[in-house]
């Protein structure tokens, strides 16, 4: 009997989730043995004609991470979701937008600007910016175009299942896996996780108090963090209650708060939106000016309520970005 | 439809105890006043999850505008400061998103401030004309057709070298 | 999402049935009704849609109950006036077809749409967007049950005027546990202080005290003076009150009313101004208001008892000739201190009356400046035979009035001060008009703006007024003032006023000017309404729940108005608004038990985090940490469906019935959609 | 201001130097028209008004300050006329525009009483008394215009800003209900009877209520109440009472020289005053 054939792609991602399969570490020689990758670029050398040539719906499943930023990407994840009969989005790009999706605050052109002439460290004398196409020794070259904003995997195709997590655990990417290849897989359209926030699985959790009203916020740098007491109880951020569970506590276990890259739980549409309300609402004073100052303790609401998640919530985007 | 000229769309949430009731006393009070406003009755200003506004905007609101009880007098004693905090760092969120503040407001609205309702009404809807529509819905419906564009082309390139082989 | 709530809906699909009411021309005229059900009637899930001319009526809402069962509706929308007035009939209607009154939804296209706006295609436009909003949110619906809790049988009347005593002599004679609380030391109020009552002249002393009387020894009554309302927890039918006793150093069960304690005093004279004679006359530190004051108790004034210090506390200084003259009785008690008393009521009745408008805010009608000017409830102690001055009007100089002008409307229908008419002043400046007369035999000029006359044998009291040689000027008084222009206004105070009627400008010099005073809310009004949860209308009175229908209701079940407190009004009215409200409190006691609004929240046991966040946020303490399972649990029972904890809820795991997520998504893309 | 007020104008600027208040000259300003050219045509009375606004307004200034109760008047009626009716602001700008002006309603008219006390505040002004005005009795007589019908900054019925100030230079004010009356206006140049009696019934009032000066905001009140003395006496008594503008008492409160202030200006001389104030006879 042929292994079934599964492909591993990224799309707008910073490698993290490449890592993560590695990290499998001797759990990765029986996924290999047990199926036959036909599409890895960041470990083995295939090519894109490879998959063309490949009959629809050929490939079991595809575990796609990144955001979706270019005319290339895009056009590879339609190619991988026609050719597979999964498309898993791997990771907090894929799923949510993640950190990528930050960009969403500012234009194609703001961003290109910045990069490759603003930025301090950049030498760019000519003031030349990425070209989508170029003519050299006669010949018409062209280039992937980033898109005007960044999307999740969902928001360009349809997903079949979400692995989240910045980047997902390996155990979680074990058990994505494990009941894909064994045919136990829940409703379409499930993230592969928990559906119960952080704080269940929280080792300070019993450290919450049941009476928390916040007089301020500081952010983890600006304190040395009590590494058994729950952030939330010291002022600090912390998106766990807003956060789906499932990584273990890693960040907390580290002494660092949630900052939210298991996205939101299936009840909620805006997670960014529910931690902020949970947060707000349980500040000290009742005066606009008290308020006022006790929250000048987020000076950026949106990156921190939506770090990985900008391009799934219910705003999306900027208003008044250009949007082609 | 027909082409109708644009007027603003203000979307409000009201509490059933202060806010609703003045604009049931506005209407028994034959009060006239801008019929943009779409009331939606919530029993506490306390209720209205920050998700509510962000949805409202998102499909299409130009406006949303929060009533609740005056401070000290909720009916549930403090469901209205829990919005108030939730207002003002949500209301600075959606600067950053680019969302006017004055697309947004929070007034305390009780029983018998009927009047209330129209002025605050009439005062925003006469703002958000001035704004100019907001048309979120419209926006990412704009800004996805970047991508619904490769995939025509995709598809009409397919056809054509179907056709071709064939 | 969706998904998960069709599957709690039992999976089936809704079939719904939506009706618009014409409400006779009130929805219809602005809204085109026929319109709305066409549009309705294409959206999803509608299975029939109907105009219909009073949707409220026997006719119509037996008209939905017989579609349900035709049609196999299960879900029903019904578009007319505001939910907080018919939602409960269509729910019933709902439910008489067989269905769960919960599978049914409101919408308001009367209170917010055709009677508040001005354009029929715009108001047409928004009941459709409203309309579809409900359609969205019905589908989403679920049956609920409600709760049955059962009521308090006690009623507590707060204020101890006329409208609380008929309020709570009604009550009590119905059978009821009654306890009347008065922060004075003696109920009666403001009707005890008039000489005669408008317009049979008949004496207010005459006709109250007995009930006063009658108050103070009914079985049924636990009469509670000088005492005061602190907190009021609780809800309908089963409420807390902490009540404030305040010390009068006299113990009410022990003193029988002999009053020997007051001659004996070490004041010898009455040195004090006398609170109940309006500070025309004196008292002394122990004292006890008026001869029929009600309970018949002395009452020492800590403020001026020589036996007290200036910070109040007891000093002993004073020879304590008052505790002699007690003798073995004992009544007297200076270890008295403030005592808080817990009640449980399960109804409590509003009349904590009003206040009379301080005539100084007026300064050009000199009240304050000039000795000659009273204020109209001064002249009524000054008639009243059991007066300061023993019925005899004598001004404060010591003279007869040979001529009096009576101001109307100090304090009522002026932009300046108060908007409103108070209703009672002009009946009441007529009846001081022929009190004075009759007692002075002086000229009385009375300056209106408008006579306002209406009630029985109101019109033919004033005619007789007309008769009796009163003269009436028309026009808004400019000044009182004591300069003088010739020789006759020396010595005089010159009332200024254009008479309309006239057509000029006229000075008028008279001895005696009475400020017809308005009536306005009591100065803490704004705490009261605090304490009990109830809203005041833009002047300060309390609201009634509905103008018309509930004119004794107010927003919080359960607590009733009577009386000046809710706006003003004349003793007949007042005593008709205290039987309505002690009506609706029998109305509430004898069901037995209340049904409560299903629209409590829930904690998702299985979803729930544990994080805590909820906990602090619930004003009822009704969210408790369940060590044993690491979540939050909602007490339904303490849970008064705010949904505060909803709201905030970080990972969606707490559920409003009524108000879920979900319904009020759906509304909201009900609102936009239609465009 | 310049003719018969202008002991208000020297006043009134030697006051605002010591408080410290910025104030600027309207380039070229025209008479207002007074309420004499309303009563004839309000609209052009209105053109009048304006063009003095315009010119303030081009001058960037943030506020108008109207130190004649005529012209406080006049310029707010014909500010709150350009708001209210669209027709007559169309006209007036029409108007304006001909002389190359315009005006947006942006520059408040405000009267210096309003300025002093809610701007300056009676805590800077009573920093700078030097001299107490103690045991002066002084009847503070508003007139008929500066609250009425547009009570901004007091009340109609019974003003208080000057009492207020009035207390603050140390005097003590005594209780006037004639503050707003009538004093006869220019009655008293066209039909002297009734004007002159409304100036005497405020002149003999104010003495029966125990004045020893009345003070005063307007030129042409001060006028009328200073300067029939005589006329008055011949007809029904002599009532002799010193009237000074507010300004005027506060100069001296300052410890500012009565030329500064006009003093030498006025007809009934302020007599009480050194002998209240020693160091100013002194001087």
């Amino acid at each position: 009997m042929p292994k079934p054939k599964v492909a591993f792609y990224w799309c707008a991602s910073c490698g993290g989730c490449e890592e993560t399969v590695v990290d499998l570490a001797e759990d990765i020689l029986g996924v290999v043995e047990k199926v036959d990758i036909v599409l890895w670029p960041v470990a083995m050398d295939f090519k894109y004609a490879d998959v063309r040539a490949m009959p629809d719906k050929s490939i079991v499943a595809t575990f796609l991470n990144g955001a979706i930023r270019s005319t290339e990407q895009e056009e590879m994840a339609r190619l991988l979701r026609r050719k597979s009969q999964f498309l898993i989005a791997y990771g907090s790009c894929a799923h949510t937008g993640g950190i990528p999706g930050l960009a969403n605050q500012f234009s194609r052109e703001e961003i290109l600007n910045f990069v490759y002439k603003g930025s301090p460290s950049t030498v760019n004398e000519t003031g030349t910016l990425p070209q989508t196409e170029f003519e050299e020794q006669g010949r018409r070259v062209h280039l992937p175009a980033l898109h005007q904003g960044v999307r999740s995997l969902d928001q360009v195709v349809e997903v079949d299942y979400y692995v989240p997590g910045c980047p997902p655990t390996p155990n979680i990417t074990k058990a994505a896996v494990g009941a894909l290849l064994e045919g136990r897989l829940p409703a379409k359209g499930s993230v592969l996780a928990p559906d119960i926030a952080l704080c269940d699985e929280c080792p300070r959790k019993a450290t919450k108090p049941t009476n928390v009203a916040f007089t301020e916020f500081v952010r983890p740098h600006q304190r040395l963090l009590d590494p058994n007491k729950c952030f939330l109880a010291q002022g600090v951020v912390c998106m766990g209650p807003a956060t789906r569970s499932g990584c273990g506590s890693q960040c907390p276990s580290g002494n660092m708060p949630c900052t939210g890259c298991f996205g939101p739980t299936s009840r909620v549409k805006d997670q960014g939106a529910k931690m902020l309300s949970s947060l707000c609402a349980n500040i000290e004073p009742k005066d606009e000016d008290g308020i006022d100052k006790v929250l000048e303790g987020i000076p950026d609401p949106v990156g921190t309520f939506y770090r990985y998640g900008l391009p799934k919530s219910l705003l999306r985007r900027k208003g008044g970005l250009p949007t082609s | 439809m027909t082409e109708k000229k644009w007027t603003p769309r203000l979307v409000a949430f009201f509490c059933n105890w202060c806010t609703y009731t003045a604009a049931d006393l506005a209407g028994v009070s034959r009060l006239k006043y801008a019929s943009n406003v779409r009331i939606i009755r919530v029993m506490c200003s306390g209720r209205i999850d920050p998700q509510f506004v962000l949805e409202a905007f998102a499909k299409g609101a130009d406006g949303v505008l929060i009533g609740g009880c005056h401070p000290n007098d909720c009916h549930y004693v403090e469901g209205n400061y829990k919005m108030l905090r939730r207002y003002r760092l949500l209301k600075r969120m959606l600067a950053d998103m680019g969302i006017e503040p004055d697309r947004f407001r929070l007034e305390w609205i009780s029983a018998a401030e009927g009047e209330k309702v129209k002025r605050v009404v009439d005062e925003m809807v006469q703002k958000l004309t001035a704004l100019g529509p907001l048309a979120w819905d419209k926006k990412l419906e704009d800004w996805d057709r970047e991508v619904k564009a490769l995939e025509e082309h995709v598809q009409a390139q397919q056809t054509t070298k179907e056709v071709a082989n064939a | 999402m969706e998904n998960v709530s069709q599957k709690k809906n039992g999976g089936e699909q809704p079939r719904i049935g939506f009706y618009i009411c014409h409400c006779g021309h009130n929805i219809a005229s602005m809204v085109d009704c026929a319109d709305v059900a066409k549009y309705v009637a294409q959206l999803p899930g509608v299975v029939l849609s109907k105009d219909y001319k009073y949707m409220c009526s026997d006719p119509g809402q037996e008209m939905i109950a017989k579609d349900i069962k035709e049609h196999g509706l299960n879900r029903v929308v019904v578009a007319s006036c505001s939910p907080l007035l018919h939602e409960h009939t269509f729910r019933n209607a709902t439910e008489k077809g067989g269905l769960n009154p919960f599978y049914f939804q409101m919408v308001n296209v009367r209170e917010h749409d055709s009677w508040v706006h001005t354009n029929r295609e715009d108001a047409t436009h928004k009941a459709k967007a409203l309309a579809r909003a409900a359609i969205n949110r019905v589908a989403h619906h679920k049956p609920l049950e409600t709760k049955k809790v059962p009521i308090h049988p006690d009623v507590l009347v707060v204020g101890g005027g006329i409208a609380g005593i008929h309020a709570a002599m009604t009550l009590a004679n119905a059978g009821k546990k009654v306890i009347l609380v008065e922060r004075e030391p003696t109920i009666g109020g403001h009707m005890a202080k008039f000489d005669k009552t408008f317009p049979t002249l008949d004496c207010a002393a005459c006709i109250l005290t007995p009930k006063m009387s009658e108050v103070g020894s009914h079985p049924n009554i636990r009469l509670m003076t000088y005492s005061e309302v602190v907190k009021v927890d609780g809800y309908v039918g089963n409420y807390q009150v902490t009540i404030k006793r305040k010390p009068r150093y006299v113990d009410e069960e022990l003193c029988i009313g002999c009053q020997e304690c007051i001659p004996a005093c070490v004041f010898k004279e009455p040195k004090f101004a006398d609170e109940f004679n309006e500070g025309l006359g004196k008292r002394k530190p122990i004292y006890i208001p008026f001869p029929q004051a009600t309970p018949q108790v002395v009452t020492i004034d800590p403020k001026v008892c020589l036996n007290f210090n200036k910070k109040g506390e007891v000093s002993n200084k004073c020879k304590k000739t008052c505790v002699e003259a007690c003798g073995d009785k004992n009544a007297i008690d200076f270890t008295q201190t403030e005592k808080f008393e817990e009640i449980k009521v399960g109804a409590i009745i509003v009349a904590t009356g009003f206040k009379t408008f301080d005539a100084r805010r007026i300064t050009q009608y000199g009240y304050g400046i000039y000795p000659g000017v009273y204020t109209s409830l001064e002249v009524e102690r000054l008639v009243n035979a059991a007066g300061p001055t023993g019925g005899h009007v004598v001004l404060r100089d010591g003279r007869k009035p040979e001529s009096i002008g009576i101001i109307h409307c100090v304090g009522s229908r002026d932009e300046k001060t108060n908007r409103w008419c108070s209703r009672v002043c002009c009946m009441y400046s007529l009846k001081l008009a022929h009190l004075l007369k009759e007692h002075t035999g002086a000229e009385v000029y009375n300056f209106y703006i408008d006579m306002r006359t209406p009630g029985k044998n109101y019109d033919e009291f004033y005619g007789k007024l007309l008769e009796e040689g009163v003269h009436f000027i028309r026009g808004r008084v400019g000044e009182v003032t004591d300069w003088a222009f010739t020789k006759e206004e020396e010595g005089k105070l010159v009332i200024r006023v254009e008479d309309t009627l006239a057509g000029y400008v006229r000075r008028i010099p008279v001895d005696m000017v009475v400020l017809s005073v308005g009536l306005e809310p009591q100065p803490d009004a704004q705490d009261v309404r605090r304490l009990f949860g109830m809203s005041c209308g833009g002047e300060g009175f309390f609201l009634e729940r509905h103008p018309k229908l509930a004119p004794v209701n107010t927003f919080t079940d359960g607590i009733y108005l009577a009386g000046c407190c809710q706006g003003p009004k004349d003793i007949p009215d007042t005593v008709a608004q205290a039987g309505a409200a002690a009506a609706e409190a029998m109305q509430l006691i004898d069901r037995g038990y209340i049904e409560q609004e299903p629209n409590t929240a829930f904690i998702l046991q299985d979803e729930c985090c544990g994080c805590k966040s909820c906990i602090p946020l619930c004003p009822y303490t009704a969210i408790v940490f369940d060590e044993s399972t690491q979540k939050a649990i909602i007490n339904e029972a303490l849970c008064k469906g705010c949904g505060t904890c909803v709201g905030s809820c970080p990972s969606g795991s707490i559920v409003q019935n009524l108000f879920e997520d979900d319904q009020i998504f759906s509304e909201i893309e009900g609102v936009l959609s239609y465009d | 201001m310049k003719g018969t007020g202008r002991a208000y104008e020297e006043s009134l600027l030697a006051v605002m130097r010591a408080l410290g208040v910025e104030l600027e000259e309207v380039e070229d300003w025209n008479c207002c028209g007074a309420t004499a050219y309303m009563a004839v045509d309000e609209v052009k009375a209105c053109i009048l008004a304006s063009r003095n606004l315009a010119i303030a307004e081009k001058m960037n200034n943030k506020v108008m300050m109207a130190p004649c109760s005529s012209c406080y008047l006049i310029l707010n009626k014909t500010k709150h006329y350009l708001h209210d009716s669209p027709q007559v602001n169309s006209v007036v700008n029409r108007a304006l525009k001909n002389a190359g002006l315009s005006y947006s309603g942006n520059v408040p008219v405000r009267h210096p009483l309003d300025i002093l006390i809610n701007d300056v505040g009676l805590d800077a002004i009573k920093k700078q008394v030097k001299r107490p005005l103690k045991g002066l009795k002084v009847a503070t007589y508003y007139g008929c215009q500066i609250v009425r019908p547009y009570a901004t900054f007091d009340r109609a019925d019974n003003p208080t800003t000057m009492d207020r100030l009035m207390e603050a230079l140390g005097a003590t004010v005594v209780r006037f209900p004639l503050k707003t009356r009538c004093c006869g206006a220019s009655l008293t140049g066209t039909l002297p009877e009734p004007g002159l009696l409304c100036s005497y019934i405020i002149l003999k009032e104010a003495i029966r209520c125990g004045a020893e000066v009345i003070s005063t905001v307007c030129p042409l009140c001060q006028f009328n109440l200073d300067g029939y003395h005589d006329k008055i006496a011949a007809k029904w008594e002599h009532v002799e009472i010193p009237t000074l503008y507010f300004t005027q008492l506060m100069g001296l409160a300052f410890g500012l020289s009565e030329r500064e202030l006009g003093l030498h200006r006025n007809f009934v001389p302020m007599k009480k005053l050194p002998e209240a104030q020693p160091e100013l006879a002194v001087r």
